[in-house]
């Protein structure tokens, strides 16, 4: 069942995006604040720059083997059993990814919209939403993120937009080192793990037409969606100011209930905002739950991945359930995200290393032979 | 340790499991895909089999050990 | 699925010795020589119709033959004049020829019968078929051939206006149920060597004549095989419509979304056809089948095309949101009653209460009731004699709604909304596409009813994922928009000038890429700069080549 | 062939999994609802405590002391009296429903109230919040944990101080609109847009209170006659406890120096050598203000343009004829309006109450300042009691109206 090499750079750019922009969205202002006070969008945009080396990494991995996934590809470079062990890893930590993805969700739907509703069947939901999905393939895979970019994007900047007339931009200042150092690093590691979506591209390459352009997907992914999570920190630090986001467990939900859209059409944006963010959630869900199953399935050399999206559900579901309420979850979440750094940025760039190595030491035997 | 939510699991795998046996055994088959095919079976089993074993586990905790 | 796949069941089955077996033993047996004992078997097999006729006669007064045919199929005017007449009398030019037994097919045909469609044939099962398909089959004592005559003439129908797709602006025409007009109302738009018609047979009983319509250079030549091969598979005994065919060569039967389009109109199959797509007739059926289809086009219509480009594409933009009306106004109607209401202006969400106060039903359930009473009586007023349709919409309309409304069975905002939503889905152009979005609103509806606006973006989510991976003849459903395609993406919300869209749609791949030339552009300049100028230019803008073929025939 | 067979899976699982999502939970009929529209707070009176049932937890078990009850008047619309539509004359019935509960917390009573209505109470259109003078004299925050752990309060509510009790707003008719709390809540939204007053909801109010450089004001309201209501000045707060008002035209100088664009007010300016006065409406301003150190010691210079009109003179002897008797106007109304600001300012830091955000001009441009001298918003309400000022005032009159002279 090979599929065709259909997948263009556009539609590469779109998966990146959809995937990156996610759950994470609601809490990061918080998160950003807690780390750099008023400094909070230079946070994000360190941690952008980070997530934009691990992804410059995975990228010209991905470039140097384009008929690969970092599954395979990972074998011929350290290994069989290094290989497979590691890509277990990667496995189980995007596992974990899909799970804290699919119970943030249900976490914020259970008390911000549907408070009787039971946490289970929200999350079962969705989850059971992704797993059917998951059951096409990589070309659809990609129409889907293709076709939901715009109307993510779309709703968040129409509220930043309308919110930023309340705007005080005298809370944006200092606009560097609000705080010290080391908690602005800090901060910057968990805004980095918010794009640790971008993993995905790996996944993606092979099935690109041309592979080469998987490099401007990159840029143009991290751009965008940097630049919106950019553009929400900004407009929730302007309207409420570091200290009361550091009330707020979803700044950017409350950036929507104070936005008004002129007019008085609907009395609320939240609501809306909520509505469509569930689009976000999913298609985060989505790429890393297709990824989890695509990556067991090229681990185990099947064919197809269909089975494996029914079969993992029980478990994705049982690993989401496990956080015990949402401090919880957030220490969970913080702390999987710091584990995720080392596995999306510091083991691709071994690789990566490794790889230079060798086709350097080839290159020598080649010309001393020669 | 907060098993609230344990039946849902156990619905989750023997609904999963079932839809594998169904579905995907015999599209696998119509397709020859014969490591999958074989593949799927047992997976499809494993989720029933984990749905009943936890169902167990669950009856023999609520009854006896609580 | 093998729960549903129903066991094969082996019984035997009893032998009667229908006609068609009959033919079927005679397959490939030469006519005897001898015109009784041809005739004795064509009596054996069809003598019980009535309308079966044998007319005995002499070829130019000597030869004995006979005539056969069924006398409801056939011109009799034709076969009294152009057959029987010039076979019976001798010809002026004949007379004292020596005629041998042995050409004398060959003398009927190329000298004495008036008729273009007359051909030879030999073999009785053959034979039986022509003439059940109307043609008039001679056979001649002493010798093993016949001769078979196209005279079938079957009434039909005049070209009308199509019922099912009515435009202000753009041709009256429609389809009718016979195939050779239907493929002469295209071939008299597309008079082209490269428009290509293959026919084939499908159904045992009907043995309809399909025809597959493309233009060749342009239609991709992967769809054109992949449509004969769906075709040739089929194997089923009758074909009464193009239906029966888009069920079988469908990618994905269990989706509501219809993956072919029929059409009525000639003008849209044409313009379809010049996009790359392939049509598919059917002979008895007033539709032709068009392949592969992409989502948007189910509410395009072709007047889109022939009304200027605003007004195309403000009606468009009215199409779409009706569209979106249909499919998700009363769920969302239902999620802000019963889980949002703070949504709604304070004002109205007070006077909305209090226009509920009454109805002891939640909205969900309340919206069903309505919306199954719209769906019963819209069936209802299609069926009806359109004298009594009138009738039965006010009495529907009026009648039960303000009624609902008064016995408190539902509130005036309800009756509102479902209104609403039924004129939306009565805007989509296309009837199949409108259905489907129809059906989607109750599993819509249902999920707002649990969960509120969760419901229906979760609702939404499942079929556009579903419409996604959808494929029509290899095309995705959703294409343009994704795939995106930034040639196609000029006729999805707005249509755009014909000028701006010089390249046909990429999705469909087609092999011939270009619809607008360099050179015609630049024509369109000369008319606009010859408008200036006014006088002098005697022949302004109308050198272009289009009509120096001199071919002007406007019959 | 076996693909398309996926719907049918999906309607299958779908179908097993119905027995699971068995109910509509949060489905909650709008009109089963009890729209809670208006909410007043006072603080109860000795009689009322006495009403107090055991709801929420069991009498003299409560950590709070019996003093700090609070009264919480409500204003429910009754969903049948508001009719859809044009409205029809003579609907006698009330289309509102006033309930008084007391509590000790706000929570405590919405849960006493709950008790007392059928329906379940709904929040999401809550739309004004009356504080009492002498609730919020004793400090909001208490309420402010409940308002903002509620899903279903709006951000954009308008809270407001009264100088009567809170109670008697939710009970006056008004004559302009049918529902009482409507026309209230439409009468404070107005007042940003009218420029009466500037940006003030509730959202607003924890922003700036949570902030470390500003304090938060209200608008305060009083009755008038028997059911009218007007805005009669400025409510501000040390922390979360009101400390004083300032009169309305006050309000007009807290705007300017706060930076807020549109003009609203108009006061008479006496015509220099004169001795009669025009009405010199502002229309728009412009301020800026700077924040320094002299001398370690925190220092504010305020520069602001005001663009006025003159919207009526109140005698002939005035001629508005040359443009020498505008620019004499404009250096009164510069000097009146200097004035204001500092007597405004200095009243503002006797009660420590930085209602203009200069705190956050110091966090923001000076944050070495900030961060090594005042850190804490304590600190700063110290702090600004010693702030010392420089202000200038610019007025620009551009219109005169349509009377020449």
């Amino acid at each position: 069942m090979g599929d065709p090499k259909e997948i263009t750079t556009l539609q590469a750019t779109t998966i990146l995006i959809s995937t990156i922009i996610g759950v994470g969205v609601l809490p990061l202002p918080l998160f950003a604040v807690r780390a750099g006070e008023t400094s909070a969008p230079f946070v994000t945009l360190t941690g952008m720059f980070l997530a934009a080396i691990g992804l410059v990494f995975i990228t010209s991995l991905g470039i140097r083997h384009p008929q690969k996934t970092i599954i395979t590809y990972s074998q011929d470079i350290i290994g069989k059993w290094l290989g497979r062990i590691f890509s277990i890893l990667v496995i189980i930590f995007f596992l974990i990814l899909t799970s804290l993805t699919a119970r943030e969700f249900g976490a914020v739907v259970v008390t911000g919209v549907l408070r009787e509703t039971p946490l289970e069947v929200t999350v079962i939901v969705m989850l059971l939403l992704a797993s059917i999905s998951c059951r096409n393939n990589i070309n659809v895979f990609a129409y889907i993120h293709n076709l939901y970019v715009p109307m993510i994007l779309a709703p968040v900047l129409i509220v930043v937009a309308f919110s930023l007339k309340n705007a005080n931009p005298l809370y944006l200042r200092p606009i560097f080192f609000g705080s010290d150092l080391w908690n602005m690093a800090g901060g910057m590691l968990t805004v980095a793990a918010l794009f640790q979506g971008s993993f995905i591209i790996t996944m993606i390459i092979p099935s690109m037409k041309s592979p080469k352009k998987a490099i401007k997907a990159s840029f143009w992914g991290i751009l965008i969606s940097g630049g919106l999570y950019l553009l929400i920190v900004i407009a929730t630090v302007a309207i409420f100011g570091p200290e009361e986001i550091k009330q707020i467990f979803w700044p950017t939900l409350e950036l929507a209930r104070t936005t008004a859209i002129p007019g008085n059409i609907l009395q609320r944006l939240d609501i809306i905002f909520l509505a469509v963010w569930v689009l976000a959630v999913f298609t985060t869900l989505f790429s890393s739950y297709f990824f989890t199953i695509h990556s067991i399935k090229e681990l185990f050399r099947l064919k197809d991945h269909k089975v494996l999206s029914y079969f993992i559900l029980p478990c994705v579901f049982f690993l989401a359930m496990a956080p015990q309420n949402i401090l919880h979850m957030y220490e969970i979440i913080q702390f999987i995200g710091r584990i995720g750094l080392l596995i999306t940025i510091l083991y691709p760039a071994v690789l990566l290393l490794m790889d230079f190595l060798k086709s350097w030491r080839r290159k020598r035997n080649v010309a001393k032979s020669s | 340790m907060y098993i609230g939510y344990l039946n849902y699991v156990i619905i989750i795998c023997w609904v999963t499991g079932g839809l594998i046996l169904l579905t995907d055994v015999k599209a696998y088959n119509n397709a020859s895909l014969k490591k999958e095919q074989k593949v799927s079976k047992i997976l499809g089993w494993v989720n029933i089999s984990i749905g009943f074993g936890l169902m167990t586990a669950d009856f023999i905790y609520s009854h006896f050990m609580w | 699925m093998s729960l549903l796949r129903p066991k094969k069941r082996t019984y035997k089955k009893p032998q009667l010795l229908t006609p068609s077996k009959l033919v079927h033993q005679k397959e490939n047996t030469p006519t005897s020589s001898s015109l009784d004992e041809t005739e004795q078997q064509i009596k054996e097999i069809l003598g019980n119709n009535g309308d079966l006729k044998i007319k005995h006669f002499k070829i130019f007064g000597s030869f004995s033959a006979a005539c056969v045919y069924f006398s409801s199929l056939v011109n009799k005017d034709s076969i009294n004049k152009d057959i029987l007449r010039p076979l019976m009398y001798e010809p002026e030019h004949l007379i004292g020829k020596e005629k041998p037994l042995a050409q004398l097919i060959d003398i009927i045909l190329t000298e004495t019968l008036y008729h273009g469609e007359a051909k030879v044939g030999g073999c009785l099962d053959d034979l039986i078929e022509f003439m059940l398909r109307g043609e008039t089959v001679i056979i001649m004592d002493g010798l093993k051939e016949a001769i078979h005559i196209g005279t079938r003439k079957v009434d039909k129908r005049a070209i009308a206006q199509p019922e099912t797709e009515q435009v202000i602006l753009g041709p009256r025409e429609g389809f009718i149920e016979n195939i050779a007009t239907n493929v002469a109302l295209l071939r008299y738009r597309l008079p082209t060597p490269d428009f290509q018609v293959k026919t084939m047979k499908i159904g045992r009983l009907t043995k309809s004549t399909v025809a597959i319509c493309y233009l060749k250079g342009i239609a991709n030549e992967t769809v054109i095989k992949e449509v004969e091969k769906r075709l040739s598979e089929i194997d089923i005994d009758a074909i009464l419509d193009v239906g029966y065919l888009e069920q079988f060569i469908e990618d994905n039967p269990f989706s509501p979304f219809p993956q072919t389009q029929s059409t009525e109109r000639p003008d849209k199959t044409v313009a379809n056809l010049i996009e790359g797509r392939v049509a598919i007739l059917v002979d008895g059926s007033p539709f032709s089948l068009l392949v592969p289809v992409v989502f948007n086009q189910f509410y395009q219509t072709t007047e889109d095309y022939s009304s200027r480009f605003l007004m195309g594409s403000f009606v468009r933009l009215a199409r779409i949101l009706a569209l979106v009306f249909s499919l998700i106004f009363p769920s969302l109607y239902v999620s802000l009653i019963s889980f949002n209401p703070e949504l709604l202006p304070t004002e109205f969400a007070v006077a909305v209460a209090g226009g509920r106060a009454g109805v002891p039903y939640p909205a969900v359930i309340e919206v069903l009731i309505i919306e199954i009473a719209m769906e019963i009586l819209r069936e209802a007023t299609v069926r009806l004699p359109k004298q009594v349709g009138g009738a039965l919409s006010i009495v529907g309309v009026l009648v039960i709604g303000q009624a609902a409304v008064e016995a408190g069975l539902s509130s005036p905002i309800t009756v509102v909304v479902i209104a609403l939503t039924t004129i939306g889905s009565f805007a989509t152009p296309t009837y199949t596409a409108a259905f489907a979005l129809r059906m989607l609103r109750f599993p819509i509806m249902i999920l707002a009813g649990i969960f509120g606006l969760y419901g229906v973006m979760i609702g939404i989510i499942f079929i556009f994922n579903h419409m996604l991976s959808l494929k029509s003849f290899g095309v995705p459903y959703m294409a343009p928009v994704s795939p995106s395609d930034y040639q196609g993406m000029k006729d999805v919300v707005i249509r755009s000038p014909l000028w701006w869209m010089p390249k046909r749609p990429d999705f469909l791949h087609p092999a011939n890429q270009s619809r607008l030339t360099e050179k015609d552009n630049k024509v369109l300049e000369h008319n606009k700069v010859g408008n200036d100028q006014r006088e002098g230019t005697s022949n302004g803008g109308s050198e272009g080549d289009h009509n120096t073929s001199g071919n002007n025939n406007l019959n | 062939m076996w693909q398309n067979l996926r719907e049918i899976k999906v309607a299958m699982l779908f179908g097993i999994l119905i027995p699971l999502l068995s109910g509509c939970w949060d489905s909650k009929e709008i009109e089963q609802r009890a729209n809670v529209l208006a909410i007043g707070v006072d603080i109860a009176s000795e009689k009322e405590r006495k009403k107090e049932d055991e709801i929420s937890h069991l009498s003299k078990k409560f950590p709070i002391p019996d003093e700090e009850m609070i009264k919480v008047t409500a204003q429910i619309a009754v969903p049948g009296e508001i009719p859809l539509g044009p409205q029809q004359p003579g609907g006698s019935a009330k289309p509102v429903l006033v309930i008084e509960v007391v509590g000790h917390t706000f929570e405590d009573a919405i849960l006493n109230l709950q008790q007392e209505i059928a329906d379940e109470l709904f929040l999401g259109h809550l739309r004004i919040i009356v504080l009492s003078e002498e609730v919020a004299r004793s400090g909001t925050n208490r309420f402010n944990d409940f308002l903002r752990r509620n899903p279903e309060i709006r951000r954009t509510a308008s809270l407001v101080i009264s100088k009567e009790s809170a109670s008697r707003y939710m009970k006056i008719v008004p004559e302009l609109e049918r529902i009482p709390s409507l026309y209230l809540a439409d009468l404070v939204d107005n007042l940003s847009s009218l420029g009466k007053f500037p940006p003030s909801f509730i959202g607003l109010f924890w922003t700036i209170y949570s902030s470390k450089g500003q304090d938060p004001y209200l608008p305060y309201l009083e009755i008038k006659g028997k059911s009218s209501i007007q805005l009669n000045g400025l409510a501000y707060f040390h922390g979360d406890k009101m400390v004083g008002k300032t009169n309305p035209l006050q309000i007009g100088i807290f705007m300017a120096v706060r930076g807020i664009g549109r003009g609203g007010y108009g006061a008479f300016v006496e015509v220099p050598d004169k001795n009669e006065s025009v009405l010199v409406r502002a229309v728009s301003r412009k301020t800026r203000t700077k924040v320094t150190l002299k001398n370690g010691k925190p220092h504010v210079s305020i520069k602001i343009q005001y663009e006025s009109e003159i919207d009526e003179k109140e005698s002939a002897s005035i001629q508005l004829s040359d443009s020498a008797i505008l620019e004499k106007i404009e250096k009164a109304t510069s000097k009146n309006v200097k004035a204001s600001i500092e007597k405004l300012i200095k009243s503002t830091q006797k009660k420590k109450a930085d209602i203009f955000g200069f705190g956050e001009h110091f966090r923001g441009k000076l944050p070495k300042y900030w961060n090594k001298n005042v850190k804490t918003k304590e600190k700063w309400n110290e702090i600004y009691q010693n702030v010392t000022f420089d202000i200038k005032v610019d007025t620009h009159i551009h219109r005169v109206g349509m009377k020449s002279k």
